[in-house]
């Protein structure tokens, strides 16, 4: 099967770059790592089609070691991580390319789907995008294929899994990220200019209610569990099996990002009512106005209490306790 | 012919000390020797008569020079089942001699019957010496098959008991006989005095080993009507060592009950005791069950964690009992306490070492001390405890290798004026009310540098 | 010496039943004089405060309490 | 009495309304004292009274030892029983206020108190009461202070609401006096808390927001720069902090701070000489010059490295993915995990629904304190939103922000009928009456209108009291969630477990003690236990003997080490051992009584930490079946069924059968049968196993006790020779495959 692919591959390949390139079969591993070494200088990614990969990774005898990222960059092949995974993966071979441990013992090649296919086929991959170490010697064994849904491939990862197959030790560089340091500056600048552009009337800045919202809303993401979101990135809702949705989780361990804005809600229209009730007493305001907002906060408060109850208690074993609704 | 040379040898030795009066001979001795438990418990009841003309009026009574373990208590009655006085004397080549005063001397061919009692401990010695969890437990008693006596001997026999059928060796001194867990040695005659002839049994003992290393008893007198006690105990199977694993899963599996481990044990509390805690460095112990019965309080004592042979533990086993069992008063303004020095730690139990602490209220005068064994009295020592400005006196009492017979009374005497009860609370009040004073004097205090208008500082 | 009949058993004073009782009515008398004197204390100024009645406030305050303090503790099974 | 020095009276008015207030106040902060103290003692009534959690038992010996030794060898005391070999330097590695004052219960009504003052200071009595009600029962705070938690926190908190009690109190008069006390009591915190970071960053920031705000004045000029002074000395005096407060950046912000304000107090001066139209320019551009000269000065201080940059603990505050990459550690404990919306509300019930509401009226009716609240408010809810510990530092301004949020409400409710009904409940009843002796810190609108003359209610009296009954319901409501939480959650004790079998009859398992017991009587004095760092101060504590792994995880590859003996195989875990001349090996098993807390879970962490350190020898990924799974059953990982935290586990598990139904060897934690059955330990042998077998204790053998006859002495008692793995290599052959076993020994022994 394997080897008719090749044939396959072949023919086309001479049908295609007959006049092109003319193909000396037993490429000496000196010359190989030559080129490799040019191309590497040159670059620090090797972009792989079919036959490269053919000459210098399938090849034998082999001093060198090549991690191949198999992937579809392609925009009609829509795969969104390979873009993450060509940067990280870019990124891990440019540190290597400029560290001290840069020796031409380690190579970086990319074979693109819509260039190699036929390298996925030989390969049996029908996924991309996929880490590949192929060591010097000997086929690659289960553990040469970098397993990404556990380790995920960041540049750290990267390194590590190379540093486990092959003893090489890569400093993962990553290039300064200045966007948000930019984004600060500009944020600054911005608000700076705003002063200066009405240094005549800076009252707004006295507006209590501008900043009180500010904080408001800041409590209302903090308390309900945004941080938790940011860090553990936990799905939006949860479909089961059978197509229905969960919008709460069940444990009290975990939630689920629509869960977080509910409970958002939820608090803020407790706040409100009690501000509503508060206001209330106030006599400034004239007295139709202040039975009204009374009973508003007071129906607020009290729905709206039960209801943040109601989904505690959903998300609690054997807790007693509940106001209006169960 | 060696036991001869023997013999001789000791009869060297004593002949220099005191005379033995050879008129008196041990017409019948019967001897029993209990081997149930980890002590070695020894009864012979002698019938003395005396050949000579001159009246007798004390016996002495030798234990063998190279008896094993250690001779804990001693005791001798008479035929009507009263104490004889016996005081022990120094006869060299013979590590314990005692001298028994009969009640009326012995006439010329009249015969007496005395009994001796004594007890050993750290005689039964565990062989092989350490064993693995499965194995049984084995131990060797040396003894002698005849009885010890600067006296010559007509007759006498000796029953050993065991608490086990099986029997590994036993020295078999015609005539000699075995039914199921007794062994019955003579009746031999015409033994001459001070003879030895070892006698060893080697036989499986499954009976707790189980030695009180230390044990530090602290009763705590309340004029507010209650006794404090509290016993530190470290405990410690003195059986054969354990070898090799502890095995979790063995243990759970095999049920039998006589193993050479130990689970648990019984201990007995007077029956007034109330507010019983049992607990240790760490905390509570939660494996304890407290039965009453009729006039005492009987206590399942289960160590954390089950011992085997050179395993040590300790605990803390604390109770109070109402005052009115234990002190009483006379007219001016004396008291007494009356009080066990020991109590019961579990039965057959074996104390390497006591020490007994007696705190007295604050302010007690003219303490004297009675004791029903003579014990070593440390030098007092003072405490403070809740409430305490002044300090309370300590009597402290030390004795070591005690068993079972060593439980008994001792009182303590003291003056103490009753007004003293008063001294805490007035202590109290007095605390509070200076921290009242300090209230009056703060709230006149002013701290403002320039005199302030009070709407403003307050 | 040793004659035990010639002598009383000895108990307490004070019938150890009756202990919590007394906790209770002594600490409560004690609380309300210490309330009574803070009230005092915090309400009458520099002017108007009475050291004598201060001092009596709280030397009624301060026996009640200690007492109290004191079968509080026998109570629990602390004896002192 | 703590009440006595401060209820000052305003002697302008003296009548006997004050004299009923202040009874009032008494007593409710009384009954606040009380119901605080006796909710923190189910832990003692359900259990004994014993020091429930890990942690707290380091502190019970660090105190004993003082108490036995004096302070001044505790502070120089060298801890060899920890970290063996290296040893741990207790008194230049703790906070030791904690030690000088004990008892956590009594400590949470001191915090009510304080927590009141504050709240008195910042907005009215009222709301002082309801704060100190709310604290004294709240289960956010009760979690750290239970009886029987010994713990810092508990009396941190306290130090905390009475620095910043003080320190309100100093920016409102301006007085020297409270400016120093501020600064003693800040330097209790530092001697008893690591959070004293949070305070000293809050107070510049209150000061900075002040001084932006056109708010700065001589008095905070004042009282921050004594504050400012005095803490710094202060807090250098506590060993463990030594030289950080001028080293570190953590601490950086309060001396840029300080720098700013004497420059601005000296352009205030300024003002007072220079002309109106120049002096405002001036002014701008040296604030704005000197904030930039500080916060350079700052960063190239950093860069050169005469300044520390932030700990890793404290930076994964802010890069909160930082921990979870670099320090797994870290991340492994469970109380620095992120906090869900769940545990706030657990924790706080209605008050995280209505604290917003009182920051609404701390901010509308802003004033010096009030900034300081909001400010207090905004940083505490986003550290708690990152990590669950810090839920504590939440808890009390929360409880301000409601009381204010209440008592506000109430007020306005009971004012027009105070005299219709004058049965209520206190808190609210002085509330009412408390605002007549309402004190300047309010400039609230409401309350201009008291002396307004009452017009007809509007409200009308039904709506009325049907809004108090609600107030009063979920009042209720909250306090029986605290006593539900209390009892049901955090009062059960780590070292004691309760298992309740079918008749509902509730029965104690006492593993853990009965093992450490057994440690300390029947092992040598100097034997050396190597468990997980879990367990190491419980086994300090409790067994008093060596250990090497505890609970302050300052020695990460020791950790690890630790991590990489339990998680390689018997032969090459045996030589870590012997490196590390172990004696004992304490695991905790909970399979047998289902118990869930149980190492083979904490298991992953051990691999992982390891794996930080020894990425040659151990591999994650080994532990895990081809399609990625953690399971201990015939399926599991080869590696994982070999490892010595396996073996330990379920040697001899494999015979037992828990009951009928069940096959032998079934776990009841993980459910499954365990993969792994008949197995013999070579180089360990079980010394103690617990009565449920939670705790299992193993010994090391000495080289020249293996039941290996064929090897001869010479060639076992070599440590680091590859010689002896290579023969375990041999023997192993045939068994269970373990190549990568073999090539763990080999790299092991280059490498220990």
């Amino acid at each position: 099967m394997k080897c008719i692919l090749i044939l396959i591959a072949l023919s086309s390949f001479c049908f295609y770059h007959a006049g092109s390139q003319v193909r000396k079969p037993g490429v000496s591993m000196a010359e190989r790592v030559q080129q490799l070494t040019e191309m590497a200088n040159a670059k620090a990614v090797l972009k792989f089609n079919g036959n490269k990969f053919r000459d210098y990774v399938k090849a034998t005898p082999r001093n060198y070691s090549i991690i191949v990222m198999f992937t579809a960059m392609a925009p009609h092949r829509q795969c969104m991580v390979c873009k993450h995974a060509h940067d990280e993966f870019v990124i891990v071979a440019n540190s290597f390319r400029y560290s001290q441990a840069y020796s031409n013992k380690l190579f970086f090649a990319i074979v693109d789907f819509d260039e190699g296919s036929d390298v996925f086929q030989m390969m049996r991959l029908n996924t991309a995008p996929v880490f590949i170490h192929f060591p010097p010697k000997g086929k690659p064994k289960n553990l040469d294929t970098m397993d990404i849904q556990r380790i995920g491939f960041s540049a750290e990862s990267i390194a590590k899994w190379i540093n486990e197959r092959t003893d090489i030790n890569i400093r993962v560089f990553r290039p300064p990220n200045y966007s948000g340091t930019l984004a600060l500056v500009v944020l600054f600048a911005l608000i700076a200019a705003i002063l200066y552009l009405r240094r005549n009337n800076l009252e707004f800045l006295h507006n209590k209610n501008m900043w009180a919202t500010g904080a408001l809303f800041f409590c209302f993401s903090m308390v309900s569990g945004q941080m938790w979101n940011h860090i553990r990135g936990p799905p939006f809702v949860h479909k089961g099996q059978n197509g229905q949705i969960a919008y709460i989780h069940g444990s009290s361990q975990a939630q689920f990002v629509l869960e977080t804005y509910i409970v958002m809600v939820l608090n803020g229209a407790i706040v409100l009512g009690m501000i509503l009730l508060t206001e209330s007493g106030n006599r400034k305001r004239d007295p139709k106005k202040r039975r009204i907002l009374a009973v508003a906060g007071l129906v607020l408060v009290s729905v709206f209490f039960s209801l943040i109850l109601s989904v505690f208690r959903s998300k609690t074993q054997g807790y007693p306790y509940s106001f209006l609704f169960k | 012919m060696l036991r001869l040379l023997s013999i001789l040898a000791v009869i060297g030795y004593v002949v220099c000390a005191i005379p033995i009066n050879s008129n008196l001979v041990n017409k019948n001795v019967d001897r029993i020797i209990d081997l149930n438990s980890q002590l070695v418990k020894v009864t012979a009841s002698i019938t003395l008569e005396n050949t000579g003309k001159d009246p007798v009026s004390n016996v002495l009574i030798f234990m063998e020079p190279d008896a094993q373990g250690a001779l804990a208590f001693i005791s001798a009655q008479d035929a009507l089942k009263e104490d004889l006085k016996l005081e022990p004397i120094k006869v060299d080549g013979i590590n314990d001699a005692y001298d028994v005063k009969l009640r009326q001397p012995l006439n010329q061919g009249r015969t007496a019957g005395i009994t001796v009692e004594y007890v050993y401990t750290d005689a039964l010695q565990p062989y092989p010496n350490s064993i693995s969890q499965k194995d049984r437990q084995l131990v060797r008693y040396f003894g002698n098959h005849y009885f010890y006596s600067p006296y010559k001997t007509v007759k006498q026999t000796t029953t050993v008991m065991l608490n086990s059928r099986d029997i590994e060796s036993y020295t078999k001194l015609k005539p000699v006989s075995q039914q199921d867990t007794t062994i019955t040695y003579g009746p031999y005659n015409n033994i001459e005095s001070l003879t030895v002839d070892q006698l060893i049994v080697h036989y499986e003992n499954n009976a707790p080993f189980l030695t009180v290393t230390r044990i530090e008893r602290l009763i705590e007198i309340s004029h507010w009507g209650n006794i404090a006690v509290q016993e530190n105990t470290e405990i410690y199977h003195s059986g054969a060592k354990l070898k090799g694993p502890f095995s979790r899963y063995d243990y759970q599996r095999d049920s039998s009950s006589s193993h050479h481990s130990i689970k648990a044990y019984h201990t007995v509390l007077p029956a007034a005791a109330h507010s019983i805690y049992y607990r240790d460095s760490n905390g509570n112990i939660s494996t304890s069950q407290v039965r009453p019965r009729k006039d005492w309080i009987e206590l399942e004592l289960r160590p954390r964690f089950p011992l085997f042979g050179g395993w040590k533990s300790s605990y803390t086993l604390g109770y109070s009992v109402p005052s009115y069992q234990y002190l009483f008063k006379t007219n001016n303004n004396q008291y007494v306490l009356k009080m066990r020095l020991l109590d019961h730690v579990f039965d057959d139990m074996h104390v390497n070492e006591l020490e007994t602490s007696i705190v007295l209220p604050v302010g007690v005068k003219n303490v004297q001390l009675k004791t029903p064994y003579p014990v070593q009295r440390l030098d007092d020592e003072v405490t403070y405890k809740y409430l305490d400005n002044l300090g309370r006196m300590i009597i402290k009492l030390r004795k070591e290798n005690l068993v079972e017979q060593h439980i008994q009374d001792l009182e303590i005497t003291y003056d103490w004026q009753s007004v003293l009860l008063l001294h805490e609370p007035i202590l109290l009040s007095l605390a509070l009310y200076a921290l009242f004073v300090f209230v009056i004097i703060y709230v006149r205090l002013d701290f403002s540098i320039h005199k302030p208008d009070h709407s403003k500082t307050q | 010496m040793a004659d035990f009949d010639s002598m009383t058993r000895y108990v307490s004073p004070v019938n150890p039943a009756i202990f919590p009782h007394l906790t209770f009515v002594l600490l409560g008398i004690g609380i309300f004089f210490t309330a009574w004197f803070f009230v005092y204390e915090v309400t009458s100024t520099k002017l108007s405060r009475d050291i004598k009645k201060e001092l009596l406030l709280s030397l009624v305050a301060s026996i009640f309490s200690g007492f109290g303090i004191l079968f509080l503790l026998l109570t629990v099974g602390i004896y002192v | 009495m703590i009440q006595a020095g401060t209820k000052k009276p305003p002697t302008s008015k003296l009548n006997n309304k004050t004299g009923i207030s202040s009874l009032i106040i008494f007593v409710v902060l009384l009954l606040a004292w009380i119901a605080g103290f006796s909710s923190r003692l189910f832990a003692v009534i359900r259990f004994e009274s014993i020091i429930h959690e890990f942690d707290p038992w380091f502190n019970y010996r660090a105190t004993a030892y003082m108490v036995k030794h004096g302070f001044y060898n505790f502070l120089n005391w060298f801890d060899e029983r920890a970290w063996y070999p290296l040893g741990r330097i207790v008194g230049g590695t703790v906070y030791p206020g904690l030690m000088i004052t004990s008892g956590t219960p009594i400590f949470s009504g001191l915090t009510a108190i304080s927590t009141y003052l504050l709240t008195k200071e910042l907005w009215s009595v009222g709301a002082g009461l309801f704060a100190a009600c709310f604290i004294a029962i709240v289960p956010g705070y009760i979690s750290r202070s239970v009886a029987g938690s010994y713990d810092n926190e508990g009396i941190a908190i306290f130090a905390l609401q009475f620095t910043y009690f003080l320190w309100v109190k100093s920016v409102k008069t301006g007085s020297i006096f409270w400016a120093c006390m501020s600064a003693l009591s800040y330097f209790y915190m530092v001697s008893a808390w690591g959070g004293y970071v949070f305070i000293i960053n809050l107070i510049p920031l209150h000061v900075f927001v002040l001084i932006l705000m056109g708010r700065f004045s001589n008095k905070v000029f004042t009282s921050y720069t004594t504050f400012y002074i005095l803490g710094l000395l202060l807090s250098m005096q506590v060993p463990f902090v030594g030289f950080q407060p001028i080293r570190t950046s953590e601490h950086m912000a309060a001396s840029g701070v300080f720098a700013l304000s004497i420059a601005v107090a000296v352009l205030k001066y300024l003002q007072s000489v220079l002309s109106k139209s120049e002096f405002k320019s001036l002014f701008i551009f040296g604030v704005l010059t000197s904030s930039a000269v500080v916060f350079f000065t700052v960063v190239v201080l950093t860069y050169t490295g005469y300044i520390a940059p932030w700990s890793g603990r404290f930076y994964s505050l802010w890069d909160t993915g930082y921990a979870k990459i670099h320090i797994p550690i870290i991340a492994s404990v469970s109380e620095h995990q992120p906090t869900t919306w769940f545990s706030f509300f657990f924790d706080l019930h209605i008050l995280v629904t209505t604290f917003p509401a009182g920051l609404w009226y701390c901010i509308k009716n802003i004033n010096d304190e009030r900034v300081f609240v909001v400010l207090y408010a905004l940083s505490a809810v986003y550290f708690a939103g990152v990590m669950v510990r810090l839920m504590l530092t939440l808890t009390p301004v929360v409880c301000m922000l409601s009381g204010i949020a209440f008592s506000g409400l109430l007020d306005l409710f009971f004012k027009e009928d105070a005299i219709q009904r004058p049965e209520e409940i206190e808190p609210e009843e002085s509330s009412a009456v408390s605002s007549k002796l309402y004190d300047k810190a309010g400039r609230v609108p409401k309350m201009k209108h008291e002396q307004q003359p009452r017009e007809t209610d509007p409200i009308g009296p039904n709506v009325r009291s049907i809004i108090l009954v609600v107030i009063m319901l979920l009042l209720m409501l909250f306090a029986v969630h605290c006593t539900w939480v209390t009892s049901n959650a955090y009062s059960s004790p780590s070292v004691v477990l309760a298992s309740y079998s079918a008749d509902g009859s509730r029965q104690i398992l006492d593993d853990f003690r009965e093992a450490y017991f057994w440690l300390s009587q029947n092992t040598a004095d100097h034997a050396r236990v190597m468990s997980w760092w879990d367990y190491g101060y419980q086994i300090a504590g409790m067994a008093n003997r060596t250990t090497l792994v505890d609970n302050n995880t300052w020695n990460n590859s020791h950790i690890a080490l630790v991590g990489k003996a339990m998680s390689s195989n018997e032969s090459a875990a045996y030589e870590i051992m012997t490196a590390l001349d172990v004696d004992y090996v304490l695991v905790i098993f909970g399979g047998v009584i289902g118990y869930s807390g149980d190492d083979i879970n904490k298991f992953l962490w051990m691999v992982r930490i390891a794996e930080g350190e020894h990425p040659k020898d151990i591999r994650e990924s080994d532990y895990f079946t081809e399609n990625g799974e953690f399971r201990v059953d015939s399926q599991g990982a080869p590696t994982l069924l070999n490892c010595l935290m396996y073996k330990l586990s379920y040697y001899r598990f494999g015979e037992l059968k828990l009951d009928y139904r069940t096959a032998a060897g079934y776990d009841r934690t993980r459910n499954t049968v365990i993969g792994n059955k008949d197995f013999t330990l070579t180089y360990l042998e079980e010394a103690y196993t617990t009565e449920h077998w939670l705790v299992r204790i193993y010994r090391v053998k000495k080289p020249d006790e293996f039941n290996r006859p064929r090897i001869p002495v010479a060639n076992r008692l070599v440590k680091s020779s590859s010689f002896s793995s290579k023969k375990n290599s041999k023997r192993k052959k045939g068994s269970i495959k373990n190549k990568p076993v073999v090539i763990k020994g080999k790299r092991l022994s280059k490498q220990s």
